[in-house]
C-alpha cells in the first residue's frame, strides 16, 4: 500500500484521444434574419404543407401575442398586474412549436411561455390573473391541456415525463411537452427528467428556450457547451434550432412530436433565442448585461423576418398589416377589460380547496376565522378589505 | 381472518388496490424483481407487470416528480421511498408539488398519490435509515399523513390512503413488520374506521398516552406495566398525523386530566409539541398537570449500537406518566 | 450611527464578515453583478472579486453541496437562497449532510454554513416567493436558526451566524427590507448580545407576546394599541428560534400568566406549537389560561389578493391577547 | 391562432443527420483477461514508470483488500457486524485509482470504497466501526484526507466539486476525487455536481464504478447508452477504462489527475466492472439476476489477471505468493481484533457533537437523561445495557 508522488512528466503526455467532446450541432434554419426562405434538405420535409395563408397567420400569432406583451407590461406599470414576465424576442420559438402541437398533447411550462398557452386557446382574462394576484393558476390545465405554469425552476420537466408515463401506458399517441429555459437545465430535476426518459422511451418533447439568460447569469455559467449536447449524454437525441425562424422551430417540433407518436421516445430541442426584455417587470437588465447584446439580438428578431418574407412574397399587403394590427389591439383590449373587471376573491376563498376531503385542522381554522371576520360586524363574505386589520 | 406479518399486510392491502383500480400504479426502486428491499411489494410485479409496478432509475425527485405527471393524467401513483432518510431528495417536489397542485389549481388537478415511508428506528441500521421525519409533513399544508401500528390497520388503511384523493404519506414502522396479527382481508376500507381517526387501545382513568407507528406497542406494553402498579392508562393510536383526531384525544383528556405523548423522532417541533399545545388549548381547565412529551432527542439519528438511548423505551414512558401523575420521577425537584 | 435600511444593514455585515476572514465566501444565484435579487450583496463582488462572491449555476443542492465541500476544506460559505420556496431543492443536502456531519464525523468536520433565507409574505407576490418554511429547520437537529426583526441585529446577528462553528438559517423578514434604524457599524459582534438569545423588546405585565421576523414589528405595534387599552404586553423578539431562549420566556410568563405566540407559518407544527408546548411544561402552575396561537392558516401560502387574511395583522393579534386575558373575543362562548 | 393537426405522413420523413447519439467510447484496457499485457498507444505513457516490484505490490494489495471484504463479510455472519457491503471483483478499481493518489489529495465516497480507503493508510479497526454500530464514521476525514463515505447516493459528488472550487481559491495544486456507482449517475445531485464543475473548470475527477448493478436494478434501467458518454453533455471529457485491469484504472487515474493538477478542469472516469457479490450482506442476488451473468465476470476477474501477468513474467513465486497470503491473514486479523476488541460507546456519547456550541435545547435534554439514567441507581456511565429500559 502506498501513495503515488511520481508526478508523470506531463509535458510529454499524449494528447488524449479518448475525450471527445460533444460535437457541435448545425444550427436549424429555415429562414435567415433577413427574411430569406433557405432550404433544407431535412426539415423542409416537416413544413412542406405550410401555406402562404399559413405562414401570414404565424405572423398574426406572433404579432398578437408581442402585442399581449406590451400591454401586460403597460397593466403592470399602471399597478393593475404585480407583475409580468415579458417574452419579448421569444415569439418565433413559442408561436412555432405551440402550433405544432395537437390538441390532445399536453403543456408543462414555465411562466414565460404566454404564448404557448395563446396557442392552446387560452382565454385572455385567464393571461393576466396569476400576476393580478387574483389566483395561483390562470386556467384550469384540463380546458386547454396546457398545466399551470411552474414557477420552480425545472420541476415541470418531471410533471411532463411522468405525464408521457402515463400517455404510454394508456397505448395513446398524445405528447407531453416540457418547455423551460437554459437556466433550467443546471437543476437536477430536469437532468433526472432526461434520466426517466430515456429509461422508458416516453413520448416526451424537451423544449429548451435558450434566451441566454437566467435573471441576470448569462448560459455560459450554466454550461460552456452548446445545451442541445446535454442530451445526447442521456440518450436522447437533440435538434439545435434557430428559436427566432418560426418556420424552423416548427419543423423541429414537429419532427420531435412526430417520433414521439410513433413510440420513438423524447427528443431535446434547444430554441436558440434571446431575452429581449427584462427577467420580468421588477428586473433592471442594464446592471447585468450590455446593451450591444441587445442590439445584435435585435437584428435578428423574429417577426420583422417573417415579415420579410412575406413581404418578398408580396404578402405583406397594408390590408392584412391593418388586419393584424387590429387584432393585436382587439386582443389586448379584450385581456384588459378582462384584467381590470377582474372580481376579488372572497375572503373565505383562501381555505378553499387545500384538500378535496374534509380536514378537522382547517375546518376548524375556517369557522374560527369566519367567527374572527363576523365580530368586526360584517358577514364573512363581505369583508374582503378586512383581513389585514 | 388470516395470520400474517405487517409486511404481508401492506402487500396483500396493494394487491387489493391494484385489483380494484387499473389506474393505481406502484413506482419505486427495487420494488419489481427484488419486492423491495423489505419486500413490501413481493411478487406484485410478476402478477401485475411492469407498467403496474415500476422499477424505477434511482432518483427520489424524479420518482415524485413524475408520480405528479403520472396524476395529472389521471393515474393514483403509489410511490415506495426506499428509507425514511431518502425522502429528503425528492422534499421539493413534495412539498412544492404533490402537496399544493390542488390548492393551485382550484381543485381542478388532483393528487391522488400515496408515498410509503418505512421509518423509524430500533433496526440496528447504519445514519439515514432510522429516521423520523413526519413532523416535516405535518407541517406541510395539503398532504394527509398517516401511521399504522398493526396487520389489520396496514391492510386497510393503505387501500384507504391509496382511494384517498388528496395525497397520503404512509409512514410504516418498518421495526414492527414481522410482527404479526389477525388480517381480515374481506373488511371493506369504506366502511371501516377512516383513516383520518385515531383509535382508543385500552380505556383507562389516569393518563391519556397517545402515540403512534413503532411506540404504539411500547405504550401497550407501558399500559400494561402501569396497570400492574394500579395506574390506569388510556392508550390512544394516533393513526392520522395530519390532521390529528383531537375530538378523540380531547375526550380522553378531559377525562384523565393528563396527557402523555411519545415518539421517536426528536423533540424539539416534534408532533409531540402540537399534540401538546393543541390540547393545551382544548382542554386547559381540565389538565391537571402539563402535558408531557417523551421523545427522541434533538440529535440526528445516533449509530446503532446508541440507538436505544435515543428512542423512547417503556421505562422512560412510564417516567413520563410519573411525571404527569406528580408521582416522584427523575426530574422530581428540579425546576422549569 | 448610521441611519439604513434592513437591506443595507445586511450589506454592511456582510461586507464586515469578507473583510474579517479570508476564508468567507458569498455564493447564490444572481449575487455578483446584480447584487441579488434584492440587491443585499449590492457591490460586494466588485470589491471582493468572483472568487469571495460567486454567481452559482441555477441548482440549489449544489449551491448547498458543494457549501460543504468548501467547508471539509476550510472555508465558511455564506449562502444566499433567493426566496424562502426555492430551498427545497436544498433540503437533502442541508438535514443530512449541513446538519449531520459534524455530529457524524464525531466533531471532525465543521460546517460553518450560513443560510440566508429571505422569507414571510407581505410583498405581493406569486406562490413560492412567500412562505414560511423555519420550522422545517427547528425541527432538525444540528442545525441553528435565527431570525432577526431590525437593522441593528441584522448587522450584528450576520456576522455571529457568519463566525459560528455551526451550519446556521438565517431568515430575512424580506418585507422589511426597506424598514430603516439607527446601526451602529463599531459594534463588536463578539461583545454584544449573543444571537442564541432572546430580547425583550417592551416590559409588560399583563400577557407575554412573543414573535420573532417580521412579525415583530406588527407585534409592536399590537402592544401600542393594547397599551391604549390599558393592557400591558411584553413583547419579546425571539431572535434565535432553534434554540428558544427559554429561559427569557418563561422569566416573563412567570410573571405575567400569559402567552400569546404569533408566525406567519402554517399553525400545525409551526414553531408557536413548540413554544407553547415547552413553556405549558415550564411554566404550567404560572399559567392562567393557554397559550395561544395566532398564526398562518393550515393552507400553502394563498395569492396575494388574500395574504392578507393569511397573515397575522394587529387585529388578529390583539383578539388573540384578549383571549389569553379571557376577555371577551371572537371565540367566546366556542368550547374546545 | 391554430391547433395543428396534420400528422405529417412520417414514412416519408428523412434520415435525422442532425440527432448524433454520443459516441461510444473505447474500453481502455492495459492487460488482458488472460494477463497478457497489451500496448495502448497513449496510455502505456501513463504507467510507464510501474517496476515490477510495483505490479506485484499492485496484486498485495488487491489481495489484501479481498482478504478484508472476506473477513468482514465473516464478521457480519459470526454477529460481530450489523452489515457489510463487499467490494468484491472492484479491486482493481479501487487499487488502481486509490493507489494513483497524492496524499494531499481528498476523496469523497460512498460506502463501498473500503479498497480505496486502503490505499488512503486507514486503520484496520477503523473500516468496521460504522459496520458495527461504533459509529457513523470510521475515521477522521482529515488523517486520511477522505471524506466519511456516503450513504445518500450520489450526494458526495458536490462536496468533492465543492472541495475542488477551495483547492482552486487556495491556488493549490490537489484534486479532490469522487467515487460513485452506476446508480448514482441517475441522481440529480451528480449531475449537478458536473455542472458546477464544469462551469467552474475545478480540479475533480469523477470516478464512477460501473458495477452493473444498484441493488437490484441493472445499470440499463439507469442508462441505455454508456455512462461515459454522460459527462460529454455537461462538456466533461470523459473515459471508459476497463474496471478490472488495475494498470488501465492506474492510467487513466493518473491522466486525470494530471489534467486537474495543470488547471485543465475535471474528468470523468467510467470504471467498467462487476459487483460480484451481493450488494450487503443483508442482500440476496439470486431474487434479480442470473448466475450466468456472475459466470462471464468471473473470468475477467481483477486479481486473476494480474496473476497471470505475474506468472508470465516469473514473479509469481511460491515465495511471494506466501508473503501476499501472510500478509492478507495478518491484516484480517488485525482487523478482526479491532473489531471485537473495540470498547462500546458511552451512553451520554449519544449527545456529543450534535454542536460544536453550547446549545440550551440540547443541554437539557441531556441533563435530563443523565438524571432519568442516574434514577436507576447507576451512574451515567455506567448505564450503557439500561438505555433501552
Ligand atoms: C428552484 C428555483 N430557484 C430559483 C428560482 C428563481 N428564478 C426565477 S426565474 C430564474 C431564472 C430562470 O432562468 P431560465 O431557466 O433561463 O428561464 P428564463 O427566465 O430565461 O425564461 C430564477 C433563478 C426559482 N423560481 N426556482
Ligand atoms: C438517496 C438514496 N436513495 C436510495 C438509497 C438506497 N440505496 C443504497 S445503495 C443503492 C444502490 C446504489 O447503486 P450504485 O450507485 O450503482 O452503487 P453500488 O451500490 O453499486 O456500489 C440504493 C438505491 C440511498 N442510499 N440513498
Ligand atoms: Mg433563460
Ligand atoms: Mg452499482
Amino acid at each position: 500500500m502506498s501513495t503515488d508522488e511520481t508526478g508523470q512528466g506531463a509535458a510529454a503526455a499524449p494528447e488524449m484521444a479518448e475525450t471527445s467532446p460533444a460535437v457541435a450541432h448545425r444550427l436549424i434554419q429555415l429562414i435567415t434574419p433577413a427574411g430569406e426562405r433557405v432550404s433544407h434538405p431535412e426539415f423542409d420535409f416537416w413544413v412542406k404543407d405550410v401555406s402562404d395563408e399559413q405562414l401570414c397567420s404565424l405572423f398574426e400569432d406572433m404579432t398578437v401575442i408581442r402585442r399581449i406583451d406590451v400591454e401586460a407590461t403597460a397593466l403592470q406599470r399602471q399597478g393593475e398586474l404585480a407583475l409580468w414576465p415579458p417574452l419579448l424576442g421569444q415569439e418565433a420559438a413559442q408561436i412555432g412549436s405551440g402550433r405544432s402541437l395537437r390538441q390532445d398533447d399536453f403543456v408543462f411550462s414555465s411562466y414565460r411561455e404566454n404564448g404557448v398557452a395563446y396557442c392552446r386557446g387560452v382565454d385572455l382574462t385567464d393571461l393576466v390573473r396569476v400576476w393580478r394576484g387574483n389566483a395561483s393558476s390562470g386556467w384550469n390545465p384540463y380546458a386547454i391541456n396546457m398545466a399551470t405554469p411552474q414557477i420552480i425552476i425545472g420541476a415541470q420537466t418531471l410533471h411532463a415525463t411522468g405525464y408521457a408515463m402515463g400517455i404510454q401506458y394508456d397505448g395513446a399517441d398524445a405528447v407531453s411537452v416540457a418547455y423551460f429555459g437554459d437556466g433550467a437545465t443546471s437543476e437536477g430535476d430536469v437532468n433526472e427528467a432526461m434520466v426517466f426518459a430515456a429509461s422508458f422511451q416516453v413520448p416526451v418533447v424537451f423544449f429548451c428556450t435558450n434566451n441566454h439568460w437566467a435573471i441576470s447569469e448569462p448560459v455560459r455559467l450554466q454550461s460552456h457547451i452548446q445545451l442541445a449536447d446535454r442530451a445526447a449524454g442521456f440518450g436522447i437525441p437533440s435538434l439545435r434550432v434557430d428559436g427566432n425562424d418560426v418556420l424552423a422551430v416548427m419543423a423541429v417540433t414537429r419532427l420531435a412530436l412526430d417520433r414521439a407518436r410513433r413510440g420513438g421516445g423524447p427528443t431535446f430541442i434547444e430554441a436558440v433565442s434571446y431575452r429581449m426584455g427584462p427577467h420580468t417587470t421588477a428586473d433592471d437588465p442594464t446592471r447585468y448585461r450590455d446593451a450591444n447584446e441587445l442590439e445584435d439580438w435585435a437584428a435578428k428578431d423574429p417577426i420583422s423576418r417573417v415579415a420579410a418574407l412575406l413581404e418578398r412574397k408580396g404578402l405583406l399587403t397594408a390590408d392584412f398589416q391593418q388586419h393584424v394590427r387590429d387584432q393585436a389591439d382587439a386582443v389586448a383590449h379584450r385581456m384588459r377589460k378582462g384584467c381590470t373587471t377582474m372580481p376579488d376573491p372572497e375572503p373565505m376563498d383562501v381555505f378553499r380547496h387545500v384538500y378535496s376531503t374534509p380536514n378537522s385542522w382547517l375546518d376548524r381554522q375556517q369557522e374560527h376565522y369566519a367567527r374572527y371576520l363576523a365580530s368586526f360586524g360584517e358577514p364573512a363574505g363581505a369583508a374582503t378589505q378586512e383581513g389585514a386589520r | 381472518m388470516t395470520r400474517m406479518t405487517f409486511a404481508r399486510a401492506i402487500n396483500a392491502g396493494l394487491r387489493k388496490s391494484l385489483e380494484n383500480d387499473p389506474k393505481v400504479i406502484l413506482m419505486g426502486e427495487d420494488i419489481g424483481a427484488l419486492g423491495g428491499v423489505f419486500r413490501i411489494t413481493d411478487g406484485l410485479q410478476k402478477d401485475f407487470g411492469t407498467h403496474r409496478v415500476v422499477d424505477t432509475p434511482l432518483a427520489e425527485s424524479a420518482i415524485l416528480g413524475t408520480a405528479v405527471g403520472l396524476a395529472y393524467r389521471g393515474y393514483r401513483p403509489v410511490v415506495e421511498i426506499q428509507f425514511d432518510g431518502f425522502i429528503y431528495p425528492a422534499f421539493d417536489q413534495i412539498v412544492s408539488q404533490v402537496a399544493k397542485l390542488h390548492y393551485r389549481t382550484q381543485g381542478a388537478v388532483r393528487m391522488p398519490i400515496t408515498i410509503r415511508v418505512p421509518f423509524g428506528g430500533g433496526i440496528g441500521s447504519p445514519e439515514h435509515h432510522s429516521e423520523s421525519p413526519e413532523a416535516y409533513f405535518t407541517h406541510t399544508s395539503g398532504l394527509r399523513v398517516v401511521s399504522v401500528s398493526n396487520p389489520q390497520d396496514a391492510y386497510t388503511v393503505i387501500q384507504q390512503a391509496i382511494s384517498c384523493d388528496d395525497p397520503v404519506l404512509y409512514f410504516e414502522p418498518k421495526r414492527r413488520y414481522h410482527d404479526k396479527g389477525e388480517v381480515d382481508e374481506g373488511v371493506d376500507p369504506a366502511a371501516a374506521l377512516p383513516m383520518g381517526q385515531a383509535r382508543v387501545l385500552t380505556q383507562g382513568t389516569d393518563v391519556t398516552l397517545v402515540a403512534y407507528g413503532p411506540l404504539v406497542k411500547t405504550a401497550l406494553d407501558a399500559a400494561a406495566a402501569a396497570a400492574d402498579e394500579g395506574i390506569s392508562l388510556e392508550v390512544i393510536d394516533l393513526r392520522s398525523l395530519a390532521p390529528v383526531d383531537y375530538d378523540t384525544v380531547v375526550a380522553s383528556v378531559r377525562r384523565t386530566g393528563r396527557l402523555v405523548v411519545t415518539h421517536e423522532a426528536g423533540q424539539s417541533g416534534g408532533l409531540g409539541a402540537e399534540v401538546a399545545a393543541s390540547i393545551t388549548e382544548r382542554c386547559f381547565n381540565h389538565l391537571e398537570a402539563a402535558p408531557v412529551r417523551i421523545t427522541g432527542f434533538d440529535i440526528p439519528y445516533p449509530y446503532s449500537k446508541l440507538e436505544m438511548h435515543h428512542l423512547p423505551g417503556l421505562d422512560r414512558i412510564l417516567d413520563g406518566v410519573d411525571r404527569a401523575l406528580g408521582r416522584p420521577n427523575s426530574l422530581s425537584g428540579l425546576e422549569g
